[in-house]
């Protein structure tokens, strides 16, 4: 039954979809951070769907899935630690702005 | 009934998917994410794909989630309140306008695609050479071990870049630290974090053991490891080094390195990343051992973040 | 009904129970109760683990169970830590 | 049949029932210390029922070893989580810090 087989990557194509939007959508950097990753496990589920036999999934889209989870968390960290460093900056930015204002009496 | 959990299955993974992604409060979209990503692990194990299940749960779910939280936390300090802005109604009509016609464009390319596992009988032909069972890993570190390495220097190279984000008056200090006990009432934490970083460190060593026969490996068990030291860390058993401590950077390299020595030493073989026959197995496993050690500190320092300066308030 | 097709209907009624549960997620209302939705779906899902490696007769779906409970434990370890350091920060004048 | 054949899907049944229970309590339960009691009690409960059915039904001493160890690492953690989480909870209410 070709349309059960498919079931999973529809799935994943399903997220793809979503999290473009959330991506195009959603403001704050961390939660664009989370839509990304929303749009890679779609595209993870697609891959390792299409290689489902009857019995067992193919072990090749298995290994290269493994590896985009792994390079997907490595550019969550990043973009984490990036998101945080601006929040930062943006901080350090609004402080020196209210210590002139109010003329450096805090 | 194997049907109906598929069915039923999918349609909580677009749910929760969605729910991540439209939630107003960022706490409440985080967890949306990790039960996404544990509602995925148990996908892959419908589709018995255990290998990747077992990633998924650790990895996609596991420590991404755990990096959200310690970056709303970081986030929160800093004063940010962490609601998304209201984007306006055209746009939002736009994006779903658009998206659903990719998502119908994306689906009708996955129905032209018969699904297959046509490459899962020549690389069980294969296996015997290597003298391993679990073709997942065969795959990884034989067939397509050039993707393997360089996945390994992509980690690496994710922590350097997150270390160089730190500011000049705090490199090269250690990260902020986790420990509970640090503000009072940890003791719980405490005896958590002793008992199971041994217990991760077992758990660790037999996944990568497992992997050359059965669902496991490197990736899934530094997953554990680091898992392990961060408990360790909040509990207060284990301190961040600092950014230049030697040792450190020794185990950092560790796995990549051995990695990359074995598949030098293949050149004078025949060619880069060729095992001699016979030999395989034994450099698989050694290989495996030190990324897992690798890729256990790194993810574990990926999490704790870069370089603090003393005056830091975490 | 043999015993693989008990496993299969737990697994689909823990599928449920574990929607269930994502209601508390949605609505919260306190942080700890987000929190606690994410926990019981770490306890489901190493439930559905089981019954469906049972089912399958697959053992090493348990090594996966286990491996989900070690991280989702970090998880809420991580999520504890910072009611109690962020609330202690001193003398910071906020507005 | 022999009384394998009845008893693990009583046991799984049984333990089923517990985890509909633990939803059902986070679900309905006033507030959140009430709703903790629901979470790492009955669930656990339900995962060692689940747990013991799925071990009878393999038969091996080798599985039911690793299952005991996922139900026993699970009872630590739910042990340890839930005193933290409720902690965290008693905190966040009295400074009015709960986010």
């Amino acid at each position: 039954m070709p349309t059960l087989m498919h079931l999973y990557p529809l799935t994943g194509a399903a997220l793809v979809g979503l999290g473009l939007y959330g991506i195009v959508t959603l403001r704050h950097p961390l939660r664009q951070l989370l839509a990304v990753n929303v749009v890679g496990a779609g595209i993870f589920l697609i891959l390792g769907g299409l290689g489902r036999g009857t019995a067992s999934t193919d072990p090749f889209p298995q290994a290269l899935v493994i590896t985009g989870i792994v390079v997907a968390v490595a550019l969550t960290a990043f973009g984490a630690a990036l998101v945080v460093r601006v929040a930062e900056e943006e901080r350090a930015r609004d402080d020196t702005a209210a210590v002139e204002a109010t003329g450096d009496s805090a | 009934m194997t049907l109906a959990f598929d069915l039923i299955l999918c349609l909580m993974i677009v749910g929760t998917a969605a729910a991540a992604l439209l939630t107003h409060n960022a706490l409440a979209a985080i967890v949306f994410f990790i039960v996404f990503g544990n509602l995925l692990g148990l996908a892959w194990l419908a589709m018995n794909a255990v290998n990747v299940a077992m990633a998924e749960i650790a990895i996609g779910a596991g420590i991404t989630g755990v990096l959200l939280i310690l970056t709303r936390q970081r986030l929160m300090a800093l004063g940010d309140d962490l609601v998304s802005a209201e984007t306006p109604g055209w746009l939002r009509a736009g994006a779903v306008l658009a998206c659903t016609g990719l998502t119908a464009l994306v689906g009708s390319a996955v129905l032209s695609v018969a699904p297959a596992d046509d490459l899962g009988g020549p690389i069980a032909a294969l296996l015997p050479e290597l003298g391993i069972e679990n073709p997942v890993t065969g795959v990884l570190l034989a067939f397509r071990a050039y993707d393997t390495l360089l996945e390994t220097f992509v980690l690496l190279g994710a922590l350097v870049a997150v270390w160089s984000l730190a500011p000049g008056n705090a490199w090269p200090r250690p990260p902020a630290s986790l420990n509970l006990a640090e503000s009072g009432g940890g003791s719980v934490a405490q005896a958590f974090g002793r008992l199971l970083l041994p217990l991760a460190l077992v758990m660790a060593a037999y996944l990568v053991w497992a992997g050359s026969d059965f669902p496991g490996g490197a990736f899934q068990a530094g997953t554990v490891l680091a898992g392990g030291l961060i408990i360790a860390a909040i509990g207060g058993a284990v301190a961040w080094p600092r950014a230049d401590n030697s040792i450190l950077r020794a185990v950092l390299v560790l796995g990549p390195g051995v990695f990359l020595i074995i598949g030098l030493a293949g050149i004078a073989l025949g060619r880069f990343l060729f095992y001699p026959p016979g030999f395989a197995k034994a450099m698989i496993v050694a290989i495996e051992y030190s990324l897992a050690l690798s890729i256990g500190a790194t993810l574990a320092l990926l999490l704790a973040g870069r370089s603090v300066a003393p005056d830091h308030r975490s | 009904m043999d015993a693989a097709d008990h496993f299969m209907v737990a697994a689909v009624v823990l599928l449920l129970t574990l929607a269930l549960a994502l209601f508390r997620a949605w609505f919260g209302p306190r942080a700890i109760d987000h929190v606690m939705a994410a926990q019981l779906v770490a306890t489901s899902g190493v439930g559905v683990a089981l019954t469906l490696g049972a089912a399958r007769d697959d053992a090493s779906m348990l090594d996966a169970a286990l491996v989900g409970t070690v991280l989702a434990s970090v998880a809420i370890l991580v999520f504890v830590r910072d009611g109690q350091s962020d609330a202690d920060e001193p003398g910071d004048p906020k507005p | 049949m022999t009384l394998a054949d009845y008893l693990v899907p009583a046991l799984l049944y049984i333990g089923v029932f517990f985890y509909a229970a633990g939803s059902l309590g986070l679900l309905r339960f006033q507030d959140a210390e009430l709703r903790l009691h629901a979470l790492t009690k009955a669930d656990n409960v339900g995962l060692g029922f689940v747990a013991l059915a799925a071990a009878l039904h393999w038969g091996s001493v080798a599985v039911a070893f690793k299952i005991a160890a996922v139900w026993l690492f699970a009872l630590m953690a739910a042990g340890a989580t839930a005193q933290l989480m409720a902690r965290r909870a008693k905190t966040a209410a009295e400074r009015g810090t709960d986010r």
